[in-house]
């Protein structure tokens, strides 16, 4: 046939605007990156900033002179920007904002750092344990929302699956009964969610606050009637062990905060892996973003879409779920009242953050974990910000960053919608 | 020109009023038999959260050890504790007839009578401007999470403008009350000037800005010239009597915010219904290509929207700190942004509908006190007791499908297997 | 479902006893009934009363935002409680306001005085026992620092602060030692919070960082979220400790009494009690002066050592006498901004 | 000889296994309800192996719900469909696929972010065993590239659907369809996007597939094509089968019997008496959304009181230029001036609101708001503007009688101004756009695909009303990638090929000669105007 198609319009190249998005952002950093040379620079005591490679003071240290590495930092940013604004490396502008983000934030701490020490092995440590819930919790979502089921309940399935762990943990003695129960606790706001937003339609954020609420309420009365009169019996469960693989944890840094690790480490990683080949590479995959995209094409391919919702809701409920039991069975030995304090609403926005895709939840919640962490860090070498200034931090950072990086993001389309047959 | 000539249009009905979209569908799903429906979903409810009370009570719970030996106790002692807790919700949402015998009698003063409504209603006011503010929102496809937040910003600038102005009566409750609303504006400006600009998606924007303005607040209020005096805890000082919402006082907290709320609810409808502006919200919520191939400024109207929906919820935040706390605390907002998104979400976005929800859950809220403290019954148990309402009511087609009043679902399939 | 069904007891029995009955409610604050903190303290302290005298009546009810403290109030005075509790200073003004108005009533409240005739004021000087703990955790630390954060930065949570680094510096002034308070610095008032009273994790998080910056005695402030430091303590397998604040750690949070040198206990309990039983035995309860704790009449205090009893010196156990002494007679002043006026 | 055929072009790795036996379809009785909707009347329809049947009706007639039961998709109140006389229940399209029924659905169904070859996978994915159900892209790939090439349908498998203009996307869905070796096809309005030529590879596709022994319901509203394909016609009208018809019948009683009233299938028109330019554009370029140059310097003038027609397949930058002219697109370079005032760079409401009426190409998409009321949509573009309001208030009463007049006007069929327009059929969409562009005054009107989907009823009613608007002096802009159209209603016609105006000719000159010039082939004749 003679038509033609867009593949031959492509040849025509066109010219960019010159205030293209590469160079916008270039000229961001290098602004930020004189800042940081000039103020950060002038601020930064006379004295070494110190890295650790271990958890402490101890070991080896990658050191340098405060006021000297916050200029340093700060004219690599400028540099990474003007590269960017004169158009050069187009290919790789995204790793050069990378660049000019993290040598800005380098030059930051070298002022902060100044004077005292920041242990790398900790700062890594600490992320990824502020992170972990996050992590679970967001793949939760992602497995929801790609099938085309928005899930809000994330906070709900946290704290069912963090009371499930705990009690269960406690009865049977076992970490591992707890662990399976957490995920049955999420596995049942998971079922609850998914049958009446799937086959009642009730509208899916509804049920998902309401399911929050609900976890709420049931989870501390329970915890009132149960665990607080009789803690021993019902409410101190065992942790999960910390298993060390000889040779890989002596790897500096890396090594001790991934090689020494407990289960949900690694199942957290392994998953963000597996949902991410499981999504693009295989039939499951395929055929839940079809049904998350659309629903109707999928139904007329002969696909079950409501019966992929239900598997993908309820697999959501079982990461969430073990998400819940990090709370219970990893980061302390108990269960109290709304516990997860919110963290389900920040897995959501990783969720979203991460552009509803697997890695991109991965790096969110890193994102989230490491300016809390750095948060906490900054308020133990007395920082002079106030404490909640330093608080702010994390979700200052988030909104900059979704703000000025991530910009306009693009949900599965049927996301929300119920899929009605008539 | 050829029009008079062809067949005339398919013959039409009268019109249905004008009804949107969203009320034809309604109608449609609740049927002739909505009240029958709600009546149902809260005997649910009620049924569900009976079951909790009676499983939660261990002295009743043991009489259903020798529930085969005597069943009487466990059924009467049931009884008894189901009977009180819910009678005492209604009575410390409506009124104790006591009470009102009381006052009849001349032994109590019909303040006392009136304290539940008057619970009830205190507890209903911000509630019912946060939850138009999610209801608003979302008519224009926005998802304000953020409703906590701004009114934490609505609370903080008309607590501030409450103690610091002095200005005359009337005129000092004027300016608190526009600067909450100012406050909360500004509060979801910022998200929507980020989502028109960037792109940034609201939900986020929102969340991370709730955090920021609960950490602002905890650090303002033990400011220098915030603080109260001679104070050392997390407690500013207290508003201006002039700029407080006027009460009746003593036993009844209602205040002005319930007569705002009835005028907001009303100026919200209408701005819906009959504004331009309203149009535009409902344009672009549920077509934004169509809005802007019609000229519509998407971004401008996303901007609007959510400076228009953080007001709402400043004012929300404004009422709590006039008309109840009348000093910031860090925790002077409560729940009411969360709270507010339920309420919305239960009065399906439309404004009355938002405001009975939120009346709803006002009762539940005053009951939940008194149940509570009257009947011992754990505060848990009552937010269960609210979600399962919720949930029922939002969810009409498991109700009819529990008490199997009509296939819940399409007649299509049953119909086709049974005649073909 | 096969039980035996008891013997049915005349009714009569019950009704003796509620003659009595002098109903002691209280209204808690918003952390609830569970919040290892001093809402938890002042419901242990009304058990305690009932176990005293057996027609005390306690109940609660717990606020979940700060509009509920006052139908709270409101709803025991029309039950006819006999001693109304509000619990911390947030319910001052709501209190005096209710309290003015059933000005039959007794009322009581933790942490605030306003100076209302039928209002019971107990206030705590936790400083002083803070100060200890601050003499103590320099005196125990062996890598020369010691640690502390908040739950949120208000007053009652930055007494014990204060109170702490006061202590702190006061080991270095008399030894002579260069002792680092990490995590508060009482000079500028900030410090490190976790904004929370429920998140271990992140109180976990916050005590990772102030062990890698050294510190190997810490002490939150910060209700339940310690427990999260008592876990890192746990896991730390005998390098940091703990010290627990409110309710002795060993009661409070036992499955950790391991890790808890010592407890900076504000016995809110045992104000409460006390009060309960002398308004059960018909004593008036007078607003002024009302009840201080402090150390010299054990309402602040340094819990035992516990486990740690064998692991502290003698030398620093007889200093710490000393000092208390000292603190009592005034010899020796702690102050603090956030302390009851 | 079809059973030799068969064998020989059966496709190395066809998805299901091939039937034997032909496939008789009957529908006996089939009724369906929407409401108090009888959308299907007890419909009776039988379909021969190895026959084209084509379904005629107005829009709304009833013809895709029927489809959509035959397909699983709904299920029918009354009736049954027997499939070489057995009657099945099709609760789902996976019992439908199961029978060996396939469809080309009227609304595509393609997942837009997935390219071509996962879509055509979707559903028979090649994997390679195991239980994951890891996929074999490249088998995928591969099959897509071989039933492309056997039936001539070029598309390319690595694209995305969102990214190919619709007429490639119909060709996606007829390869999706083919893949799965089907022995009844329905084709639910196939032609509606495609061009003259792509058409007719369409039909000789249809051919050669009849030719093995499949059937195929073919639906459309062109009624050359149902002539020179269809074995048996049936029309449907309000859900009725108001007859059959064999294809002899002429395309005027065809028309007829579907609308039930005459209709002229020529555009009526006097001789044009253009006025002055109103519409000038110099040089304007404009990229498409991935900043590909869509608009390459083009440069025209549309004069008051005439029809400029642009032809063109669709793709070529048609949407981008009348969407930088309306203000939704920016413009890299150029001008664009209505009455020598310059609209570059001045929004969509103030070019509205100067007297330009706007009928974008895609009505459900950006035409109409579908939950909003058909009294609604009639003021989509007008509603803070007198009458029926100003930037604060909306008069309801105003908007009401003005919806009702309209209504009549442009003969809109709904129940009642308040219905949603997402329940009217695409024709009466289509004219609520039109009624509601051609109610004020206007200077310039710019359509776009006017008549795409729309049944012949209402294509004359519309061409009457865009004559009509050119009669009073109104400069018209008719995009269309439909030939007939365009020659039928242009007064001029400019044809537009990969962003540029190849040529502006009469619409005298001989239709070959336009299509050439569609296909980018310039001859020596078509210059004389520019
Ligand atoms: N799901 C539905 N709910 C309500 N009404 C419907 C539904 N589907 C179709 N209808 C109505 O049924 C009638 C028939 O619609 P159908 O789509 O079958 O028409 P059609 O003949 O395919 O029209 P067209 O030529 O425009 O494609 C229309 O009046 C339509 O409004
Ligand atoms: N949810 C619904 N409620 C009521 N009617 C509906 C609904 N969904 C679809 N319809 C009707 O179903 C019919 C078929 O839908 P479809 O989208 O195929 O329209 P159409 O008339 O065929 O459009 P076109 O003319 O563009 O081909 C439409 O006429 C529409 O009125
Ligand atoms: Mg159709
Ligand atoms: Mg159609």
């Amino acid at each position: 046939m003679s038509t033609a198609t867009v593949e031959d319009l492509t040849e025509v190249a066109a010219p960019e605007p010159f205030w293209s998005r590469p160079r916008k952002l270039g000229t961001a950093l290098i602004l930020l990156g004189v800042v940081a040379a000039g103020v950060f620079g002038s601020l930064a005591p006379g004295e070494d900033a110190r890295f650790t490679l271990s958890e402490n003071a101890e070991g080896a240290a990658l050191s340098i002179h405060g006021p000297f590495g916050a200029v340093l930092f700060g004219v690599l940013t400028v540099i990474a920007g003007g590269v960017m604004v004169a158009g050069l490396l187009k290919r790789r502008s995204n790793l050069l904002l990378v660049l000019g983000i993290l040598t800005f934030v380098l030059s930051f701490l070298c002022w902060q750092v100044a004077g005292h020490f920041m242990p790398l092995v900790d700062t890594t440590e600490g992320t990824l344990q502020l992170a972990l819930p996050l992590i679970l919790g967001a793949l939760a979502g992602v497995l929801g929302e790609r099938s085309g089921v928005v899930n809000v309940a994330i906070e709900g399935q946290f704290l069912m699956g963090a009371f499930a762990g705990a009690l269960v943990g406690t009865m049977a003695t076992s970490v591992w009964a707890g662990l399976i129960s957490a995920a049955v606790g999420g596995v049942l706001i998971a079922g609850i969610l998914a049958v009446l937003s799937i086959r009642y339609l009730v509208d899916q954020t509804v049920v998902g606050m309401v399911l929050n609420l609900f976890a709420l309420g049931i989870t501390g009365f329970l915890y009132e009637r149960l665990m607080q009169p009789d803690a021993q019996t019902y409410n101190q469960p065992p942790q999960l062990p910390e298993w060390r693989i000889p040779g890989l944890a002596d790897i500096p840094v890396v090594g001790p905060v991934l090689f020494e690790a407990n289960l949900l480490v690694w199942l957290a990683l392994g998953l963000v892996l597996a949902i991410h080949f499981g999504l693009t590479r295989t039939r499951w995959g395929l055929r839940t973003r079809a049904v998350g995209e659309h629903p109707t094409a999928a139904d007329t391919v002969g696909i079950r879409v409501r019966g992929l919702r239900y598997l993908n809701v309820l697999l959501g409920g079982v990461v969430a779920g073990i998400g819940g039991a990090y709370f219970t069975l990893v980061a302390t030995g108990s269960f109290t009242k709304n516990m997860t304090a919110g963290a389900g609403f920040i897995a959501l926005a990783a969720l979203i953050f991460g552009r509803f895709t697997p890695f991109g939840a991965f790096g969110a919640a890193l994102f989230f974990g490491f300016a809390q962490k750095l948060a906490f860090f900054l308020s133990a070498i007395e920082s002079p910000l106030p404490s909640q200034f330093l608080n702010m931090l994390p979700y200052l950072a988030t909104l900059v960053a979704v703000a000025g990086l991530v910009g306009r993001v693009r949900g599965p389309a049927a996301s929300g919608q119920p899929y009605i047959k008539s | 020109m050829t029009a008079e000539t062809q067949t005339p249009a398919v013959k039409k009905p009268e019109p249905a009023g004008d009804d949107s979209f969203m009320n034809v569908f309604l109608r449609n799903l609740w049927s002739a038999n909505n009240v029958l429906l709600t009546a149902l979903s809260v005997v649910l409810a009620v049924v569900i959260g009976a079951v909790l009370i009676v499983v939660s009570d261990a002295e009743v719970l043991a009489k259903f050890g020798y529930f085969t030996a005597r069943p009487s106790d466990a059924l009467s002692s049931s009884w008894e504790l189901i009977s009180t807790a819910y009678s005492e919700l209604l009575m410390g949402a409506f009124g104790d007839p006591a009470v009102f015998q009381a006052w009849f009698a001349g032994t109590a003063t019909w303040q006392q009578a009136f304290t539940p409504l008057s619970e009830t209603l205190t507890y209903a006011a911000p509630l019912v401007f946060t939850g138009l503010s999610v209801a608003l929102a979302f008519r224009g496809g926005l998802f304000n999470i953020g409703a906590q937040g701004q009114a934490v910003l609505g609370c903080i600038v008309a607590g501030v403008a409450g103690f610091s102005f002095g200005l005359p009566i009337v005129l000092n409750l004027a300016v608190a009350l526009v600067a909450g609303v100012i406050g909360g504006a500004l509060w979801g400006f910022i998200p929507g000037l980020l989502k028109a600009r960037t792109g940034a998606h609201e939900v986020i924007t929102t969340i991370m800005l709730n955090y920021t303005s609960a950490l602002f607040l905890s650090w303002l209020v033990i400011q220098k010239g915030v603080q109260a005096e001679g104070r050392s805890d997390a407690i500013s000082k207290t508003v201006a009597e002039s700029a407080q919402l006027p009460s009746p006082g003593g036993v009844l907290r209602v205040h002005l915010g319930i007569i705002l709320a009835v005028l907001v609810t009303a100026g919200v409808a209408w701005l819906l219904k009959r504004s331009a502006f309203g149009f535009e919200i409902r344009a672009v919520g549920a077509n934004p290509h169509a809005a802007r191939t019609a000229g519509i400024s998407v971004a401008r109207t996303y901007v609007l929207l959510m400076a228009v929906a953080g007001g709402l919820a400043g004012l929300g935040g404004a009422t709590q700190v006039l008309g109840t706390a009348h000093a910031l605390t860090p925790a002077v907002a409560g729940n009411i942004g969360f709270d507010g998104l339920l309420v919305a979400l239960l009065g399906r976005n439309r404004p009355w509908s938002t405001f009975f929800a939120a009346l709803l859950f006002g009762a539940l809220r005053a009951g939940g006190n008194r149940i509570q403290s009257f009947a011992g019954i754990s505060l848990e148990l009552v937010t269960v007791l609210q979600a399962l309402i919720v949930i029922f009511i939002a969810a009409p087609a498991l109700v009819k499908a529990i008490f199997r009043l009509r296939a819940a679902r399409s007649t299509g399939l049953g119909a086709s297997l049974a005649k073909g | 479902a096969c039980g035996e069904a008891p013997a049915e007891t005349p009714a009569a029995s019950g009704s003796t006893a509620a003659e009595a009955a002098y109903k002691a409610c209280m209204v808690t604050d918003l952390g609830g009934i569970d919040d290892k903190s001093f809402n938890a303290s002042a419901w242990a302290g009304l058990q305690a009363a009932q176990k005293e005298v057996s027609n005390v009546d306690p109940k609660y009810v717990a606020s979940s935002s700060e509009a509920d403290y006052e139908p709270g109030l409101r709803s025991y005075v029309s039950q006819s409680c006999n001693f109304i509790l509000a619990v911390g200073g947030l319910m001052g003004e709501v209190t005096t306001k209710v309290a003015k108005e059933s000005s039959s009533s007794q009322f009581a409240i933790v942490d605030s005085n306003s100076g209302n005739s039928n209002i019971y004021p107990m206030q705590f000087a936790t400083h002083q026992a803070a100060f200890l703990a601050g003499y103590l955790a320099a005196g125990y630390s062996k890598s020369g620092k010691v640690g502390t954060y908040g739950g949120l930065k208000i007053a009652p949570v930055t007494i014990f602060m204060d109170g702490f680094a006061d202590g702190v510096a006061h080991y270095n002034t008399v030894k002579g030692k260069k002792v680092e308070v990490l995590g508060w610095n009482k000079a500028s008032q900030n410090g490190t919070f976790a904004e929370s009273f429920i998140d271990q994790n992140k109180g976990k998080s916050v005590t990772e960082t102030l062990v890698s910056q050294g510190a190997d005695v810490i002490m939150p402030v910060a209700g339940g979220t310690g427990l999260g430091t008592a876990q890192v303590a746990k896991d730390s397998a005998g390098k940091v400790s703990v010290i627990w604040v409110d309710q002795d750690g060993c009661t409070s949070a036992a499955q950790y009494c391991d890790v808890f040198l010592s407890t900076v206990v504000k016995n809110i309990e045992e104000a409460v009690k006390e009060a309960v039983v002398k308004g059960a035995k018909g004593e008036t309860l007078a607003a002024a002066p009302g009840y201080v704790g402090d150390l010299s009449n054990e309402g602040v205090s340094l819990a035992e050592f516990h486990s740690f009893d064998s692991k502290v010196d003698a030398g620093l156990k007889t200093e710490l006498e000393t000092l208390k002494a000292d603190v009592i007679s005034g010899k020796v002043k702690v102050e603090s901004a956030s302390a009851p006026k | 000889m079809a059973e030799r055929r068969l064998a020989l072009q059966r496709p190395p790795g066809s998805i299901t296994e091939l039937r034997e036996i032909p496939l008789k379809l009957e529908l006996r009785g089939i009724t369906k309800r929407f409401g108090d909707l009888v959308a299907n009347d007890h419909i009776d329809i039988t379909v021969e192996p190895g026959e084209v049947h084509a379904l005629l009706g107005e829009n709304g007639a009833g013809k895709s719900t029927l489809m959509n039961q035959l397909y699983g998709l709904l299920q029918p109140d009354e009736g049954q469909i027997v499939v070489n006389g057995e009657p099945l229940v099709f609760k789902s399209p996976r019992d439908a696929i199961s029978a060996g029924i396939g469809m080309v659905h009227q609304h595509f169904m393609l997942v837009p972010v997935f390219t071509v070859a996962e879509n055509i996978a979707l559903g028979a994915e090649e994997t390679r065993g195991g239980p994951l159900g890891w996929l074999d892209r490249r088998r995928s790939r591969r099959d897509v590239i071989d039933t492309s090439k056997k039936y001539g349908l070029p598309v390319d498998p690595d694209a995305l659907i969102e990214d190919l203009p619709v007429g490639a996307q119909q060709r996606v869905e007829i390869v999706k369809a083919l893949t799965r070796e089907v022995d009844l096809l329905i084709l639910d309005e196939p032609t509606a996007v495609l061009t003259p030529q792509e058409t007719e590879e369409l039909l000789t596709v249809m051919r050669s597939l009849t030719d093995m022994g499949k059937s195929i319901v073919f639906i459309t509203h062109k009624l050359k094509e149902v002539k020179a394909i269809a074995d048996r016609i049936t029309v449907v009208r309000r859900g009725k089968i108001v007859g059959t018809a064999s294809p002899d019948t002429s395309e005027d009683e065809l028309a007829a019997l579907m609308v039930g009233r005459a209709v002229s299938l020529e555009v009526q028109k006097g001789p044009a008496e253009p006025g002055d330019p109103i519409l000038k554009i110099d040089g304007l370029v404009v990229d498409d959304d991935r900043g590909v140059r869509a608009v390459d310097g083009v440069d025209l003038e549309a004069r008051a009181g005439e029809v400029l027609g642009i032809a063109g397949v669709q793709g070529n930058g048609q949407t981008e230029l009348v969407e930088a002219v309306m203000g939704l697109r920016a413009a890299r370079a150029g001008a664009v001036r209505l009455d020598g005032a310059d609209l570059v760079g001045l929004s969509t409401k103030k070019i509205l609101g100067s007297g330009v009426g706007y009928v974008p190409e895609d009505r459900s998409h950006d035409g109409v708001v579908k939950e909003f009321s058909v009294a609604e949509n009639l003021i989509l573009d007008m509603y803070d503007r007198a009458p029926f309001g100003n930037p604060i208030r909306i008069d309801g009463s105003k908007v009401g009688s003005n919806a009702t007049e309209r209504i009549e006007q442009f003969d809109i069929r709904c129940q009642s101004p308040a219905t949603p327009v997402g329940t009217l059929s695409g024709g009466n969409q289509q004219k609520v756009v039109v009624a509601r562009e051609m109610s004020r005054p206007l200077r310039l009107f710019i359509a776009s695909q006017p008549t795409r989907g729309v049944d012949v009823g209402s294509i004359e009613f519309i061409h009457n009303r865009i004559i009509h608007e050119r009669d009073q002096g109104t400069a018209v802009l008719v995009v269309s990638s439909e030939l007939d159209e365009v020659v039928g209603l242009a007064d001029r016609i400019a044809v537009m090929y990969r962003g540029r105006i190849l040529a502006i000719v009469s619409p005298d000159t001989p239709r070959e000669e336009i299509g050439l010039l569609m296909a980018g082939i310039t001859g020596a004749t078509a210059e004389g105007e520019k």
